[in-house]
């Protein structure tokens, strides 16, 4: 009789057990459901996905909602828009300032006010990205990157000069080239130079006469300061001081050139420094402000912003998210992550004008322009791109070039709307 | 005997030359997954100067085994449901007499010359829909069975010999049984070709997993390799693509290697060229 | 196409409709699902005006189709599509079938030449990218070899004559080897004894291939060459890659698929345009396929 | 007129032997049938002369040409697969003028021969049709047809009627026979399992054993007319393998030898056997042999239990166990009277009986009704 007694206690024990276990993961899986936030963020550094972490666990601690993290590793900006095409959007995410205006136009995103001190505190053109042509603000810029000029005072130094040898302003910077060129091993470059719009849309309008018009059409055309720019560039080419990087050095990426020496100056955003200095640690750089044109200072701005989508299912969650990481949080991720605050309290709080290396990209924050021009700018972006890359390989005049790409894009202007 | 070893030499130098020169990209990637990312950018020389194993480093710890073995599952469920599926519509399309056969066919064949930049996103919205989403089975589902093999089994089954069939029929064995008894084992050739595709073509699937499956732990091998290797936003290390690569192409090599003895039954009476 | 009429192969009574349905309906329930629904969205699609993101679509018929035949876009995607098409698919088609009859003979490490003969398809396609970029830049093998040894510098991957021919090089590169297979396991279906017939016959090893191993693998042919159709119809990886998904110098490198991706992701408001064009690509597949189908029958040669 | 001659003929598989010491020669227009036992490698010694298998030893000529390196195509052979091996893409006509376009024929010349192939073996109908739409007979004919054209010097044939069904079999095989009529010049090799196919076609039987069993002897059992293996079986394999029910056989030894034979000692009884004794050792152990066919029931001085009764119509097989230790005797019998179980008489005719020494090598024997 003992045996079975025994066995039969055993087996209640264990049900008894069961249930309790059961009873305990709904319990876990009903918390989690209670208050939580869906962020969706792109592939990132070691470093960025720590600080992310460190700061959500901070906003988990001050806010009891937990952060469930997607991570969209690659194509970024399609992946999101099928999200919200599905009807299926994160509660918040990552939006850079370019792709702003498509979504605002969608009207798929939650607005969001601040209050005027806080409006204050931010660079208002960073503000101003995320504003849609009703002035509601749809997204919180949360860190940003300008372009700046990066020297290699090694490869100066063998050429018989020094940094201060530099022109400041772009002219000079470009005759200063060409005679560097002459004094520079085979394989070297002066400068290497990126064909893309988003590179030279500031120095393109320092004229004052806009190279996107209000109305979001191209005017390439007719805009002789801005065909005088593109044309240095091009004779720089053609005369072989400025190099592609991808064309002429083989290199995938700017970084690469620069890291390997072959080229002793590049207009870069801070983003190449941690892989400057992760794979390249023992070449030198020094940054400087981008060089002046026609007499004005000029830079682009990355600004990359959190937005909620308004259908999104915690859309509270996500918004107290969006303000905790561009309000409180800002600092935590600022420092851990390395990159550099909207918020100019915050900048001064960590003293980033005068770290290292960032002056030159802090000082262009305040006059930069930010690269996003309205819902137009893909098809600007991409004709452009395409055309002045046929003039600077010389198969195409810049004027050709220049008016093709003006043409097609306002064509495909008028047809979007 | 002159004129046939001068033939058979011909034969064998193309066969050498051309097998090196598909050799070439594929050693190209393993002597660059040896590289430094400053070593792969000054291209100085193919051959590594200071190999490191680092790329592996990176690549082979925390989440890497988990998605291996994602993607291991993934690709095994989609290739016996695809072999299974797409073999008997093949089958089904070569062998059997019925209305409508010829039109479902070039039905079928329309469906695939759809570009699948369009249809990503209505089967995204569809897959949401069912609730599938950061699933694997929602990448199990959107690819059991591809039309591209149904064709391709179809193709093989036209030209198999009826007389074994027709026999079976006689001996009244119905068509399932037919099948399975004596058609699949006869259509090994084929099956084995279909399961590597199949397998390679779900291993190195990029669209899908990176828009259904969005959490880390479900990520398949081909998302995760490419996580890793995109770290820094603006520069892609190539190291780690390559050492990826190789990582990946390792279980299908095997898989391919152990089923080529299938399709190519290397036996005595096979097609001489003397 | 043609293949309604197929001649009878099985003698199967009117059962054979019930049965056929049964093995066909997994595959048509996942097709159906996954497959045909989408279609049909974009179908839809392609006669609106419709922003992805927000939904939003109004009906404006064949407007699409308009706009479309006015952008030199289209035509310069059309030109890149039908010359690429025009040169792989024939290329890599001849060369598979060659390299199959050549190991299906009998020869010693058969067995290591298959696997090697493999690896391309095996390699992924950013590793294959990567190696055609190393060695076609400016500053990469093949241009410093012909710089020096030949004196003409060709700038590969900038100048829009050639940006197209690397993309065609390195597909037909990685595409042999999967068609390879596919022609190996159809030969394994030729019995031996026809090859045998034919020696006596006094046929050459040349001749014996093309008087049996070609006429008999023609359903096979028929496969690979719609495959190869289809595939280089919808040619996408290797331009996105080379010309960073920008339609590469001057719309060299831009091809439909590339063209219905751009307006489909990175423009706003244009998504019907990216459906309209992908029905527009899809009428032109099956137009080639009913031409290839006058020449090679998919039903082979031995009705 | 062609002579085909084989000398010392081996092949080997990866080392496997399949054929040893083979030596064989066919005269012009003989029809000569090569059967044994699936295994003995009567169909590679077919491809062997038809140029599919490399001679791994020996010497083989045509007309004194050694062709051992000629390829298939130069030995002026031709050969009827098993599996008809056509051409399914091509339609009969190509078919058969597909050996002849190789050869770079005129035209016209190839069209009289493949026509007059047509007309012999009626094929006019179907020279636009593709094999696939032929019955199993006529892509048959289209095989022999291929052949004909070709006008060679050797006809080979690999087992070409054991895909039909039996009644088209016998109708074939005569218009077999027939073709060798009409074609006297050419001499024909032919593979089968089947007897009667060897018997009513042969002008010599070359009867094979494996190589396994023919431990590093030749695998030729016996070479000759079909009477002669009927009649007078080298040894005790071409004794079981010619004649359908096979022979009988009796465990018995000599006991003394006489005038016309021997006279064996069976069962303890004397036995006359009408066979040369003469080399045989005293009481040297016999097997003596005897066809169904030739054993005489109801009378003699033997006795036998009816175990089993196989009636065929016009006559029956009575199976008899007669002795323990000896197997059991089937005899031919048209009595239709015979009952399961009775016991009945039988005899061993002198005349009729065989004998083997022990390593299995016959006694040749003094009567038989030797062969017209």
């Amino acid at each position: 009789m003992k045996k079975t007694t025994g066995r039969r206690r055993g087996m209640l024990q264990r049900m008894a057990l069961c249930a309790a276990l059961a009873l305990g993961v709904a319990a876990m899986a009903h918390a989690r459901a209670a208050e939580s936030v869906t962020v969706a963020v792109w592939g990132s550094s070691p470093a960025e996905v720590a600080a992310f972490d460190e700061a959500a666990a901070a906003f988990t601690r001050s806010t009891g909602i937990a952060v469930h993290k997607q991570v969209i590793e690659d194509k970024y900006q399609d992946v999101i828009k099928s999200r919200f095409a599905a009807n299926n959007p994160p509660d918040v995410f990552y939006l850079d300032a370019s792709e702003a205006p498509v979504l605002i136009e969608s009207e798929v995103l939650e607005s969001l006010e601040l209050t005027p001190s806080d409006q204050a505190d931010f660079y208002p053109q960073f503000l101003q990205a995320f504003r849609g042509r009703d002035g509601k603000l749809y997204g919180l810029p949360k860190d940003y990157s300008t372009l700046a000029l990066y020297l290699n005072p090694r490869l100066l130094r063998q050429a018989g000069y020094r940094p201060d040898d530099v022109p400041r302003d772009f002219n000079g910077l470009m005759r200063f080239a060409q005679t560097l060129q002459a004094r520079l091993p085979r394989g070297v470059a002066a400068m290497i130079i990126d064909k893309d719009l988003a590179r030279h849309l500031a120095a393109l309008e320092t004229s004052g006469q806009p190279l996107i018009g209000a109305d979001g059409r191209a005017r390439f055309v007719g805009n002789a300061a801005a065909y005088a720019y593109l044309n240095q560039l091009v004779t720089g080419h053609v005369l072989k001081y400025l190099y592609s990087p991808k064309d002429d050095l083989g290199a995938d990426w700017p970084g690469a050139a620069f890291g390997t020496q072959r080229t002793v100056m590049m207009m870069e955003g801070n983003w190449v420094q941690p892989a400057l200095k992760h794979d390249y640690g023992d070449v030198p750089f020094i940054t400087r402000e981008m060089p002046t044109v026609n007499q004005r200072r000029q830079t682009m701005a990355f600004v990359v912003g959190y937005a909620v989508p308004r259908r999104a299912k915690n859309k509270a969650a996500g918004l107290r998210f969006a303000r905790f990481m561009t309000g409180s949080g800002m600092r935590l991720w600022a420092s851990a992550s390395g990159t550099l605050p909207t918020r100019r309290s915050v900048e001064a709080a960590m003293q980033l004008r005068d770290a290292p290396g960032l002056t030159a990209h802090v000082t262009g924050a305040a006059y930069a322009t930010v690269w996003s021009r309205g819902i137009e700018l893909p098809i600007l972006n991409t004709n452009f791109g395409n055309q002045f890359q046929a003039a600077f390989s010389g198969s195409k005049s810049l004027q050709q070039a220049l008016e093709k790409a003006e043409a097609v894009s306002n064509r495909e202007i008028e047809r979007q709307r | 005997m002159s004129r046939k070893s001068y033939a058979n030499g011909a034969l064998y130098l193309m066969l050498s030359a051309y097998s090196l020169l598909t050799l070439a990209p594929f050693i190209w990637a393993i002597l660059t997954s040896l590289k430094s990312p400053r070593e792969i950018a000054e291209a100085a020389s193919v051959w590594p100067q200071a190999p490191t194993l680092a790329a592996y480093e990176t690549i082979l710890h925390g989440p890497f085994y988990q998605w291996l073995w994602n993607s291991f599952m993934v690709a095994t469920a989609v290739t016996l449901l695809n072999v299974l599926f797409n073999t008997m519509a093949g089958y089904a399309l070569a062998r059997f007499q019925f209305r409508g056969r010829g039109l479902l066919f070039q039905a079928l064949m329309l469906l695939i010359m759809v570009p699948s930049q369009v249809t990503m996103i209505p089967a995204y919205m569809i897959v949401a829909r069912l609730g599938l989403v950061d699933t694997h089975l929602s990448v199990i589902l959107t690819s059991a069975a591809s039309i591209a093999y149904i064709f391709m089994m179809r193709q093989f089954f036209v030209n198999f010999p009826a007389e074994i069939e027709e026999a079976a029929t006689l001996d009244g064995s119905g068509p399932l049984h037919r099948f399975f008894r004596i058609v699949l084992p006869m259509a090994k050739p084929a099956l084995a070709t279909q399961a590597i595709f199949v397998f390679m073509g779900i291993w190195n699937e990029f669209m899908k997993p990176l828009l259904f499956i969005s959490t880390v732990d479900n990520y398949l091998l081909t998302q995760g390799l490419n996580a890793v290797a995109k770290q820094y936003a603006k520069s892609s290390s190539w190291n780690l693509i390559m050492a990826g690569s190789i990582i990946s192409i390792l279980p299908i090599l095997s898989m391919y290697i152990a089923l080529n003895r299938r399709f190519l039954n290397i036996n005595d009476q096979s097609s001489g060229i003397k | 196409m043609s293949l309604a009429s197929l001649a009878r192969r099985v003698r199967v009574p009117r059962g054979a409709a019930i049965s056929a349905y049964a093995f066909l309906l997994p595959a048509l329930l996942v097709v159906g699902l996954f497959t045909l629904a989408p279609i049909a969205y974009a179908l839809f699609v392609s006669v609106q005006k419709m922003d992805l993101v927000s939904g939003r679509h109004t009906f404006v018929g064949l407007r699409n189709l308009a706009y479309l035949v006015e952008d030199d876009k289209f035509w310069a995607a059309c030109h890149n599509t039908l010359v690429y098409v025009a040169v792989v698919v024939p290329l890599q088609t001849a060369l598979a079938m060659v390299l199959a009859c050549a190991i299906n003979g009998k020869i010693r490490f058969k067995r290591g030449y298959v696997t090697l003969l493999f690896l391309p398809t095996l390699t992924s396609s950013a590793a294959m990218t990567m190696i055609f970029m190393w060695l076609f830049n400016n500053n990469g093998l093949v241009v410093l070899f012909l710089q020096e040894r030949l004196g003409i510098s060709i700038n590969f991957l900038g100048d829009p004559r050639w940006a197209l021919g690397i993309i065609m090089l390195m597909n037909v590169f990685s595409t042999i080897p999967h068609f390879m297979v596919v022609f190996l396991a159809g030969l394994q279906e030729i019995p031996a004894s026809l090859y045998e017939a034919a020696r006596l016959d006094g046929a050459g090893p040349f001749s014996r291939h093309w008087e049996i191993s070609v006429p008999q693998l023609m359903p096979i042919t028929f496969y690979v060459l719609t495959m190869g159709l289809i595939g280089c119809f919808q040619v996408f990886d290797q331009a996105f890659i080379l010309s960073g998904g920008e339609g590469g110098p001057e719309n060299a490198t831009l091809t439909f698929t590339l063209l219905i991706y751009h307006f489909a992701f990175k423009n706003y408001n244009t998504m019907g345009l990216a459906c309209a064009l992908a029905v527009v690509l899809t009428v032109i597949i099956f137009c080639a396929t009913l031409i290839l189908n006058r020449f090679v029958r998919a039903d082979g040669a031995n009705r | 007129m062609t002579q085909v001659i084989l000398r010392n003929i081996a092949l080997a598989y990866h080392g496997q032997p399949v054929l040893n010491d083979i030596n064989l020669e066919i005269a012009p227009g003989e029809f000569c049938v090569f059967i044994g036992p699936s295994g003995c490698g009567k169909s590679s010694l077919l491809r062997l002369i038809a140029g599919l298998e490399e001679v791994s030893d020996g010497i083989l000529s045509i007309d004194g040409r050694t062709i051992n390196d000629v390829p298939p195509a130069e030995r002026n052979i031709a050969m009827v697969f098993q599996s008809y091996a056509l051409y399914p893409h091509m339609t009969v006509y190509d078919n058969m003028a597909f050996g002849l376009t190789r050869q770079k024929l005129a035209r016209a010349e190839i069209e009289r021969r493949v026509m007059e192939a047509a007309r012999i073996l009626q094929l006019e109908p179907l020279l636009a049709r593709k094999p696939g739409a032929l019955s199993g007979g006529q892509r048959q004919r289209v095989a022999i047809g291929r052949a004909i054209v070709k006008k060679p010097k050797v006809f080979l044939f690999d087992e070409p009627l054991s895909n039909l069904d039996a009644s088209l079999r016998a109708q074939t095989r005569l218009e077999i026979a027939r073709l060798h009529r009409e074609l006297n010049s050419a001499s024909m090799i032919y593979v089968t399992h089947d007897q009667v196919e060897a018997m009513t076609l042969a002008d010599k039987i070359v009867l094979l054993r494996p190589a396994a069993d023919a431990q590093g002897r030749s695998n030729v059992a016996q070479i000759g007319t079909p009477l002669e293996l009927y009649h007078q079986p080298a040894n005790l394999f071409a004794a079981k393998f010619i004649g359908t029910p096979a022979m009988n056989f009796l465990n018995a030894s000599l006991a003394a030898l006489t005038p016309d034979g021997i006279s064996a000692l069976l069962q303890g009884r004397a036995c006359p056997v009408a066979v040369d004794g003469a080399e045989l050792a005293a009481d040297a152990a016999l097997t003596l042999g005897i066809r169904p066919e030739h054993m005489v029931l109801g009378q003699g001085g033997w006795q036998g239990k009816i175990v089993h009764i196989e009636a065929l119509g016009e006559h029956s097989y009575v199976h008899l166990d007669w002795a323990d230790g000896q197997p059991t005797l089937i005899a031919k019998t048209q009595d239709e009277g015979l009952r399961l179980g009775e016991t009945v008489a039988f005899a061993l005719p002198a005349a009729a009986l065989h004998a083997f020494r022990s390593d299995g090598v016959a006694l040749r024997r003094l009567q038989f009704k030797p062969s017209t």
